[in-house]
């Protein structure tokens, strides 16, 4: 029993000593505050005459605030160029998805897009020729009690200016907040999740599409092409439950059905998957399409499969790989049967970077870093650089580092015409602290860049670059003459 | 008490001083002796936990002694790895019935000369001899082991442990748990190998009555110790005054 | 008076606590660093509960990670769907993790180590996949956002005065939750292990006849270790999502429970109190060594790797260890099983505890249960090789 | 008062179970479409699960682990296809093979054997541990060396251009009638199976093999005969390893790979070895082609197409929660 006691003691005894601890002193703030202008109206009344005479006093009191001064640590970004230290480095944070259960694929890829976006900015000498730019990466894993820890080790640890990247929407949404609540920049690379931007947080600034945008392009293209049932194959994740019923929703509005088939994240075998919707597709009368909203690598593996099991494209089945059908090299290795399947690329093809100066260099040097001469950046990677050159380019053009300038620096990019040149194109911010969202646009409009490229694009041979393939959708970007190449013919040439 | 039992005769296996415990402190055998001689029936009686079948993983290797020694004709094979024991010409029967039961007779025989696997004629040589000895077994050849009544499988064990001609037999209680009449055929056995093939057997038992029957020599051990040693007229002499049997 | 190692002990144990309840100040109350000890506290109450079952009672139970995600998500979905107030969600997302585990620890009871070890990853597998795949009821892989604890107006007020630093950023009022969680887990677990209980949990362990034969009730006594383990771990994960704001599948993954098992085996799953301070060095361990600062002419000989196929990751004078820290916690926890089976923490713990007369009881009960075990046919068998004397194991 | 009965609605969806329910149809082809596809990955679930078997029954433990040696079996042979061109398909499996055979061995002498030896106090518990830490340590060294990005060999096989009316075959399939199925898989299958042969023809025919069947039936008799059980404990983790990182060697050219792959494939093995009674062989070749048909047919005819591919493991699970509980010794009781 005795040993209770003890234990008990010991306890009673620190909470004493904590209680006893040095407390903040309160300081003794003697402010001089102008409270009001009080007008004193006197009014004297002579005889047949009104006079009436302002005047003006300024009253002064003295008020008494009690501030807590605690030694807390709370955002200690430098607010100015003098205080940035003897080699004026000025820190951005890159959280990103290194380890699993986060996507590494992603997380890395933007590590080496951030790490190119540091070398072109600090090449010319830094910002403004004088700051130069150092990123610190955060490993999120996707998981949002990590991107909070980051969004909080990136502020108050390492004491960056902005935050640049973020993969997860998970892990994304949980950042806004911390960033939101210490008033820091944020510009999100590639998290789809309309509540980034729809919060309407003044600091939250997103270049990748919302998924709704996503989804309205799915929609489109398949109700242009006359399709009448459309099989949604999507990964079990944050992003795929999302973006999938987002499709399905969007296509009922425009009078297609549709059916969700869910598969859990790194499932390997398809089989009979395939079989199934290879038994839903025959069922069915009219155009068929297939949309495939898996990620990475998992998608080749259905894509393959799918192929084998007999759901291959034809020309009543318009298939739509995933996006990363556009690493030709891999999705050939991967599905040598995929021809004829058509993707959908967010962000630019190389056909449209062609005349884009930015573009050129970051593909140039990604192919470089990443030791691969085919691998063409993915749209993660393009967004990574772009959200960090745009950052860079705000603290260049507000000539400040403190949050409002920068916020009202990436507001000035308001139009297309007015907007930063980015590795992907132009990005420019219609609504935001000045420009509230109107009624009839969605809320995630706010602070997001609205026309990330969406096409769709097609391969014809087996083994063919991507940079041959032809964009069939929308009609604007079209290169090649049709928008529907049936399998087993050649596409008209673009008159 | 006689320590200088070696003076007596032929022997194939010395067992002397021997200390040997599953802890290091805590010796179950504390200074044992025990001499089998050549061609003779060896018997070792004992109350129960004495360490009578102690003794015999001691000599086949399963325990390790922390003093004493052990030799088999006249060699030391204290150093010498449990299953390199059985090349010297030592075999031992534990007192669990240790047959495979899901392979067959045959199969089972056959793993009996694993130690001379390469050697093909021998092994179908030996395999003849055993059918011959055991003629049932030639019948189930085929079937698995655990099929067969407890007396057979006994009778498996006894051809396995033949394959390989062993000089001596260290037999751990083999009629524990079997029928009363299967307990006499056992003892047959024993009987046999030692009269017509001349094995030195060292029978470790509870039996006393059939144990006497064919023992030649007997060792009574006491708590880790010899007690009484003799052949086996002095002993049931002995016995007798003591036990009115 | 004569000087004791439990002096030793007590001392200890008082540093601990007072550390404890300074730690925001330690770290100059740095939000990230709070985050970082609540996450680490959370951690220990799991492993040291892990420990419960797995150290105590000799049951592996995989399924430490979905029970606590149990309880999580069946809190959370009281508040959403019934109305509850996060405190009223906390009781009853408690009590339904005990419900489930009683459940549970009922079907495995006739398993054998190994089987319940199977049982339980099956079991953990199937919640985690069926949580993923009904979107409509649980969130699916978005998670399930769950809303922070209201303290009363009076206990803040309280706590205020108490803690002069409760304002300063969002965590330290987590913190302190999870501190007193944290502390009182441990009490009731100890309490638990010191009393009757304790020492059915330990015969259950040894010898499951002879601890029936002498009156133990083993049925009870297993489900009841079974039943506490998982309904601490589910208190743990309510609170200590309710402060993150979401959980998410993905947090119940068999990797996730590896990490609380590492942790409770480094720092001695014999130990209630060794598996938690393992637990809070281990995770401390993880976030710093997310990277670590070489020269830079080892980093330059590194990058050669690169090219053989190797990924280092290094940037800016800095090598990335994402995947080699965990080879290393991999390689300490099998070197851990192999040659200090009772932990490296809770071997100090022990010896500083330890009295002349319980000494030798121990020894021994170990002595006794050696003996017994080299009467096993399998170590029988394996004693065939006869190169090495027999080893006492103590 | 609680809204209670939309609680019940939100955890069953019946009206969505019962949609699906009447829109889809049920065609005879279709089933034995989804039979043939899970006998074909069945067969190679049986080898993983062989090699499982063979180190329980010998060694009487469940490796954790075993779903790691998957993963490098695919590994190795992703490795040397990718850095030498032309290497020989068949030669990188064998490679794969014998790798992590060494890999197994090596692991067994240093952590296992002490336990086999008595060195080790509690050794069930010890065993589920060290092997658990095994594959936490293998996982995490794969990814340091691999990284994380998704792996996949190149196909080294393709199909002969053959047409016979009811079998033809494309490059990459093999049409019977209407019902295609995988060429990769057929390869992997066929590989898989000339394996199953030769591990039975081994096990059965030949000394070591009566061996490795005498010390699973009895470590004692065993050594009694002569035979080194702690050898034989070494040779059975090597070959289950082996029979493991062979599994991956064949489907690495089927699936992609990363560090965590293993994850999921040693599950499977834990069912098909409860399934098919622990320590049994003809066991886990029936509960491989039996997880492989119940997954297959799970998947196609779970009434929600949204959750059918998603609940794909939980079907195998359930079988297995379901086995460990009411009949712990599996189909075929424990026989060698």
């Amino acid at each position: 029993m005795k040993r209770w006691v003890l234990l008990l003691a010991v306890l009673i005894v620190a909470s004493l000593v904590l209680a006893a601890c040095p407390q903040p002193t309160p300081e003794k703030v003697i402010e001089t505050v102008v409270v009001t202008k009080e007008v004193e109206k006197v009014v004297t009344k002579e005889v047949e005459k009104v006079v009436t005479k302002e005047i003006e006093k300024v009253i002064t009191k003295e008020v008494v605030k009690t501030v807590e001064v605690t030694p807390a640590k709370g955002k200690c970004a430098p607010e100015s160029f003098d205080q940035l230290g003897e080699k004026g480095v000025i820190k951005i944070g890159v959280p990103v998805p290194l380890s699993a259960p986060g996507s590494v694929t992603g997380g890395q890829a933007m590590q080496i897009a951030a790490n190119i976006a540091v070398n072109h900015i600090n090449e010319k000498g830094g910002i403004m020729g004088k700051y130069p730019v150092d990123v610190v990466f955060y490993d999120t894993s996707g998981l949002p009690e990590r991107g909070r820890a980051g969004a909080e080790y990136l502020i108050t640890q390492e004491c960056v200016n902005a935050i640049a990247g973020e993969y997860h929407s998970a892990a994304g949404v949980q950042e806004k907040e911390v960033a939101h609540q210490y008033g820091v920049l944020a510009v999100f690379a590639e998290t789809w999740n309309d509540k980034i931007t729809a919060a309407q947080y003044p600091e939250v600034f997103r270049i990748a599409p919302a998924s709704s945008m996503v989804a309205q392009a799915d929609a489109k293209f398949f109700s242009d092409l006359g399709v009448k049932w459309v099989a949604i194959v999507a990964e079990n994740t944050d992003y795929g439950v999302p973006a999938s019923e987002a499709t399905k929703e969007r296509l009922g509005k425009l009078g297609i059905e549709s059916e969700i088939y869910l598969a859990e994240q790194g499932t390997q075998d398809f089989s009979a998957l395939v079989s199934r919707i290879v038994q839903d597709v025959q069922q069915r009368e009219g155009k068929k399409g297939v949309l495939v909203l898996i990620t990475g690598e998992t998608s080749y593996n259905f894509e393959e499969q799918a192929v084998e099991g007999g759901l291959a494209p034809a020309e009543d089945l318009i298939f739509v790989a995933n996006q990363v059908a556009a690493n030709h090299t891999e999705f050939w290795s991967n599905v040598p049967d995929g021809n004829y399947m058509a993707f959908r690329r967010v962000g630019v093809v190389p056909a449209l970077t062609k005349d884009n100066p930015v573009a050129q260099r970051f593909i140039e040097d990604y192919k470089k870093a990443t030791k691969d001469p085919d691998r063409f950046p993915e749209s993660y990677a393009f967004e990574q650089y772009d959200a960090l050159m745009l950052v860079a380019a705000a603290i260049e053009k507000a000539q400040s580092l403190k949050t409002e300038d920068l916020i009202a620096a990436m507001e000035s990019w308001d139009s297309r015409e007015n907007g930063f040149q980015g590795a992907q194109g132009i990005y420019y911010f219609l609504y935001g602290t000045k420009k509230p969202v109107p009624k009839d646009e969605p809320a995630w409009m706010w602070h997001q860049w609205p026309d990330p490229a969406i096409l769709f694009l097609q391969y014809w041979q087996e083994g063919q670059p991507v940079d041959n393939a032809c964009v069939i959708w929308p009609e604007n970007y079209r290169t090649c003459g049709t928008d529907y190449i049936v399998p087993g013919t050649e596409p008209p040439v673009k008159p | 008490m006689s320590t200088n039992g070696a003076a007596r005769g032929n022997y194939i296996l010395e067992v002397e001083d021997l200390y040997v415990g599953y802890y290091r402190d805590l010796n179950i055998l504390q200074g044992v002796h025990m001499y089998a001689e050549k061609g003779k029936i060896t018997t070792i009686l004992g109350a129960n936990g004495v360490g009578k079948s102690t003794l015999l993983k001691a000599i086949f290797g399963f325990l390790r002694p922390n003093a004493g020694d052990i030799r088999l004709n006249g060699k030391s094979i204290l150093d010498t790895p449990t299953h390199k024991r059985i090349t010297l010409g030592l075999a031992y029967i534990p007192q669990h019935m240790s047959i495979f039961r899901w392979m067959s007779v045959e199969e089972n025989i056959l793993l009996g000369g694993w130690t001379f696997r390469h050697d093909k004629e021998r092994l179908r040589r030996k395999l003849e001899e055993n059918f011959e000895r055991f003629p049932i077994l030639r019948e189930k050849r085929k079937q698995p082991v655990g099929e067969l009544s407890g007396g057979q499988q006994r009778m498996v064990e006894l051809a396995r442990t033949l394959m390989t001609d062993p000089e001596v037999i260290l037999v751990d209680e083999p009629t524990a748990g079997l029928a009363k009449l299967l307990k006499r055929e056992v003892y047959q056995m024993l009987r046999d190998l030692r009269d017509n093939e001349g094995k030195t057997i060292v029978l470790v038992d509870q039996e006393i009555r059939h144990a006497l029957r064919i023992a030649d020599y007997v060792y009574i051990l006491d708590l880790g110790r010899n007690k009484t040693e003799g052949p086996v007229e002095e002993i049931v002499a002995d016995l007798k005054k003591a036990f009115w049997i | 008076m004569k000087f004791r190692r439990i002096y030793i002990l007590w001392a200890l144990t008082a540093l601990f606590l007072v550390g404890l309840i300074f730690y925001p100040r330690l770290v100059n109350l740095q939000p990230y660093w709070v985050l970082v000890g609540m996450t680490a506290l959370f951690y220990a109450i799991l492993a040291s509960s892990w420990s419960l079952l797995a150290g105590y009672t000799g049951q592996f139970s995989f399924a430490h990670m979905a029970f606590m995600g149990l309880g999580t998500y069946a809190a959370g979905i009281l508040i959403r769907d019934m109305g509850f107030a996060p405190w009223q969600a906390t009781i009853g997302g408690v009590l339904i993790t005990g419900v489930v585990g009683l459940i549970i620890g009922y079907l495995c009871l006739r398993l054998r180590a190994v089987y319940l070890a199977l049982f339980t990853i099956a079991f953990a597998e199937i919640f985690r996949l069926v949580v993923k795949a009904e979107v409509k009821f649980t969130g699916g892989p978005n998670g399930l956002e769950l809303p922070t604890y209201t303290f009363p107006g009076w206990l803040q007020n309280l706590l205020r005065t108490i803690v002069p630093f409760w304002d300063a950023n969002v965590y330290i009022p987590a913190y302190y939750t999870m501190a007193f969680l944290f502390v009182a887990a441990l009490l009731f677990m100890f309490l638990l292990v010191r009393s009757r209980f304790g020492i059915f949990f330990r015969a259950v362990r040894e010898d499951e006849e002879a601890a029936a034969a002498l009156g133990v009730h083993v049925v009870n006594t297993r489900v009841l270790a079974f039943v506490v383990s998982s309904m601490i771990a589910g208190f743990a994960g309510i609170v200590f999502h309710h402060f993150i704001g979401l959980i998410v599948p993905d947090q119940m993954q068999i990797g996730r429970m590896s990490l609380i098992i590492a942790m409770a085996v480094i720092g001695g799953s014999q130990n209630l109190i060794g598996a938690a301070l393992g637990a809070i060095f281990i995770h401390f361990s993880l976030e710093w060594l997310q990277q670590i600062p070489l020269p830079t002419a080892v980093l330059q000989h590194l990058l050669f790797l690169n090219d053989w196929g190797f990924s280092v990751d290094l940037h800016a004078g800095v090598l990335r260890t994402n995947a080699w820290r965990m080879v290393g916690f991999g390689l300490l926890l099998m070197l851990t099983l192999r040659f200090w089976q009772n932990g490296l923490i809770s071997p100090i713990i022990d010896w500083l505890a330890r009295r002349e007369a319980v000494e030798s009881v121990a020894q021994r009960f170990q002595a006794e249960r050696d003996m017994d075990a080299v009467d096993d046919v399998q170590a029988i068998g394996s004693q065939a090789e006869a190169g090495n004397p027999q080893e006492p194991t103590s | 008062m609680w809204p209670l009965p939309d609680v019940l609605l939100h955890a069953m969806h019946f009206h969505m179970w019962l949609d699906a329910l009447f829109k889809f149809q049920i065609t005879g082809t279709y089933i034995v479409r989804l039979i043939l596809e899970g006998l074909l990955i069945g067969v190679i679930y049986a080898l993983m699960a062989l090699g499982l078997t063979l180190i329980f029954s010998v060694l009487n433990i469940v490796s954790f682990a075993h779903g790691e040696f998957y993963m490098i079996g695919g590994y190795v042979v992703y490795a040397i296809l990718h850095h030498y061109k032309g290497f020989p398909g068949l030669l990188a499996i064998v490679v794969a093979a014998l790798v992590t055979f060494v890999i197994g061995a090596v692991f067994e002498r240093l952590f296992l054997q002490p336990m086999a030896k008595g060195q080790v106090e509690r050794p069930s518990e010890y065993a589920i541990l060290i092997t658990f830490g095994l594959s936490f340590f293998l996982q995490f060294v794969m990814l340091g060396i691999m990284g994380p990005f998704p792996k996949k060999a190149p196909r080294f096989w393709s199909f002969p251009k053959i047409d016979l009316g009811f079998i033809r075959t494309t490059k990459t399939t093999l049409f019977l009638g209407n019902i295609p199925l995988s060429g990769g898989r057929i390869f992997a299958a066929i590989i898989a199976l000339l394996a199953l042969a030769a591990v039975l023809w081994f096990m059965y025919r030949t000394w070591t093999g009566w061996a490795l069947q005498a010390v699973s039936q009895d470590r004692n008799a065993a050594a009694v005969v002569g035979i080194n059980p702690l050898n034989m404990n070494t040779l059975a983790f090597g070959m289950g390893a082996m029979l493991a990182g062979l599994a991956g060697a064949v489907l690495v050219t089927v699936f992609s790979w990363v560090p965590w792959v293993g994850v999921p494939a040693s599950a499977k093995s834990f069912v098909i070895i409860v399934l098919g009674g622990m320590g049994s062989i003809p066991g886990s070749l029936v509960g491989g082609l039996i997880l492989g048909v119940v997954e297959s047919l799970g998947t196609g005819l779970f009434p929600d197409p949204a959750r059918a591919q998603a609940y794909r493991d939980v079907f195998g699970l359930v079988i297995f929660a379901l086995v460990l509980w009411l009949k712990p010794t599996g189909l075929f009781g424990r026989k060698l």
